[in-house]
């Protein structure tokens, strides 16, 4: 019987240090060709069941690999904070107001494509969801925001969103261009002053 | 004969680390425990090592050389008379080379006791195949409501038609600038500010491209001869009087 | 009783599949932080105690391995991919037993220079990394040896080191200075006894 479980011990090394799974024959190059291989790896096979580890046989090979109701434990979700990229939160922003939207109305206010991740970013985020179909050719898919995303930013409703005039109020709407000649006008105003009290 | 002394003298050079390896080696055959050690008898072995390679054209590296001088000289300090100036003493060299040996020696054994352990990948093996862990990161992301509006406003702002108006500036032409320099310095006799051509009436844009157009108009005034310029230094008021005064 | 052997199945089932060994605290962001994986650990010791498989710990980290007596029946290949100059093995050792040291003192011991590849070799290996500055004129680095050298020489702790403790009482891992203070001091007590008595 003690050889019984030196052949048993022989086999679970083996097994567990071999990179692929094993037949009977590979197992006896192993540990000896007179040994009972076969029977070591019931011995096994009784030792092993019920535990975290379980002895299995595919085809004519033997492995040994985790207990298939602990496969959850093997992999652990950890949560990071990502920040949305500049193409990400600008289709939020279409969406959140021309709400629902597809993805061409999306690319024409845009100005510029869409890649294929940005709206499954949004969609993984909880912002956005599918909002059914427009009934017009080709059927496109329209998007629209969730309560997660009023949750997120603080909303009571999409009609808290500054409206166009608030943003231009708020010089969001200003370009570049015509901000700077705003600056430059008051930098002549004050040389004007000075000119003038010179020549006085 | 010849093959006798090759025997005794499988020695390969660079398999010695050191004069102190030598040493050591040259030690442990005299089968005591090293704190027993004659220091005289191994000062001896080492020498007549040296002297036998020597015989055999080895060439030596030098700190074996050296060590062998040492040790001649540790060995007669051990064997004359004592001088008790000498410090330190022929003793205390002795002690401490002792000391060295032992610690050398310790070490020695400890790597091989080391090394001779079971170990990883060579005798005791990790799983070969296993599953892996896996870490699912998910992602949680952040912005800010003012991103959200930010970014609206810029793609309003880049999308949005825009007229490009060029308003209409209000300007002295150079024409005019040198009719009126020339027909004003006429009547100046005195020195007067290149400001004093200006219309009174001129303020704001207007009255910067009346005084552009006057500086240009006096300039060219003045290569036609027809007025004087003066400055004292540079960005100091610029006078005009006529070329008659 | 039968939530404990839960948790030994799940301890046991992340400590296969993982690639490399795990902490208690790594183990226990897999199964559960509540988890008293340190019961299940030594739970787990005694199941495993004399088969083919053991578990073992190194560091503060556990691994299963196979078993050291059955090391003939694994070996296939015998060749050492990497094998230890003497003056690696010495340097190592030196590095192990009097951690941390510079390479002044490894040259101390050893009554000659390292050569330049010595240490490399056992950095590569992963076997040593340098251990900081130490505060003395010239700040010199010290090395020291790494989890991954515990590891691989199936040591649980430095303590492990063989015949540590004998070097340690028999003040072999002293320098030769202090050595030589606490030998000197007692060998020139009697000397200076002698030249006293000589002179008068």
């Amino acid at each position: 019987m003690i050889i019984q479980d030196d052949l048993a011990r022989a086999v679970e090394a083996v097994l567990f240090a071999s990179e692929q799974p094993l037949s009977v024959d590979e197992i006896r190059a192993h540990v000896g060709a007179e040994a009972d291989v076969s029977a070591a790896l019931r011995s096994l096979e009784d030792i092993y069941a019920g535990r975290g580890i379980e002895l299995v046989r595919r085809g004519d090979k033997y492995h040994f690999q985790t207990a298939a109701d602990l496969a959850h434990l093997l992999r652990r979700d950890r949560e990071e904070s990502r920040k949305l990229s500049r193409a990400g939160i600008e289709t939020l922003a279409i969406i959140a107001y021309h709400e629902p939207v597809t993805r061409a109305e999306i690319e024409a206010i845009r100005g510029v494509q869409i890649s294929k991740g940005t709206i499954d970013v949004l969609m993984e985020a909880g912002w956005v969801r599918p909002a059914g179909r427009r009934e017009v050719p080709g059927r496109p898919l329209t998007y629209a925001t969730t309560p997660g995303f009023l949750t997120h930013f603080g909303l009571a409703s999409r009609r808290d969103l500054p409206g166009i005039d608030d943003l231009k109020a708020a010089g969001l709407l200003d370009p570049v261009d015509l901000a700077f000649e705003t600056l430059g006008n008051d930098g002549d105003g004050d040389g004007e002053n000075e000119t003038a009290s010179d020549s006085e | 004969m010849d093959g006798e002394v090759s025997d005794t003298l499988t020695i390969d050079i660079d398999g010695w680390e050191g004069p102190l390896d030598l040493l050591l080696t040259l030690a442990r055959n005299q089968k005591v425990d090293l704190r027993a050690i004659s220091i005289l008898q191994l000062v001896d072995q080492y020498i007549a090592f040296m002297e036998e390679a020597r015989a055999l054209k080895l060439e030596l590296a030098a700190d074996y050389l050296v060590m062998a001088a040492w040790l001649a000289y540790l060995k007669s300090g051990l064997l004359l008379p004592r001088n008790p100036e000498e410090s330190p003493s022929p003793e205390e060299l002795a002690l401490r080379l002792q000391l060295r040996l032992e610690r050398l020696n310790a070490m020695r054994e400890a790597g091989a006791r080391l090394v001779a352990r079971d170990r990883l990948g060579r005798d005791v093996f990790l799983r070969a195949a296993p599953e892996g862990l896996r870490v699912v990161r998910k992602g949680r992301y952040e912005a800010e409501i003012y991103d959200l509006i930010a970014a609206y406003g810029r793609i309003s702002a880049r999308t949005r038609p825009v007229m490009h108006v060029v308003a209409a500036r209000d300007v002295m032409t150079l024409e005019e600038a040198i009719e009126r320099v020339e027909r004003l310095v006429g009547s100046r006799i005195e020195w007067s500010t290149i400001e004093s051509f200006l219309p009174d009436e001129a303020h704001g844009l207007y009255r910067k491209s009346a005084l552009a157009s006057s500086f240009v108009a006096a300039l060219e005034l003045a290569r036609q001869g027809k007025l004087e310029l003066r400055q004292k230094s540079p960005f100091a008021p610029l006078y005009l009087r006529g070329a008659g005064a």
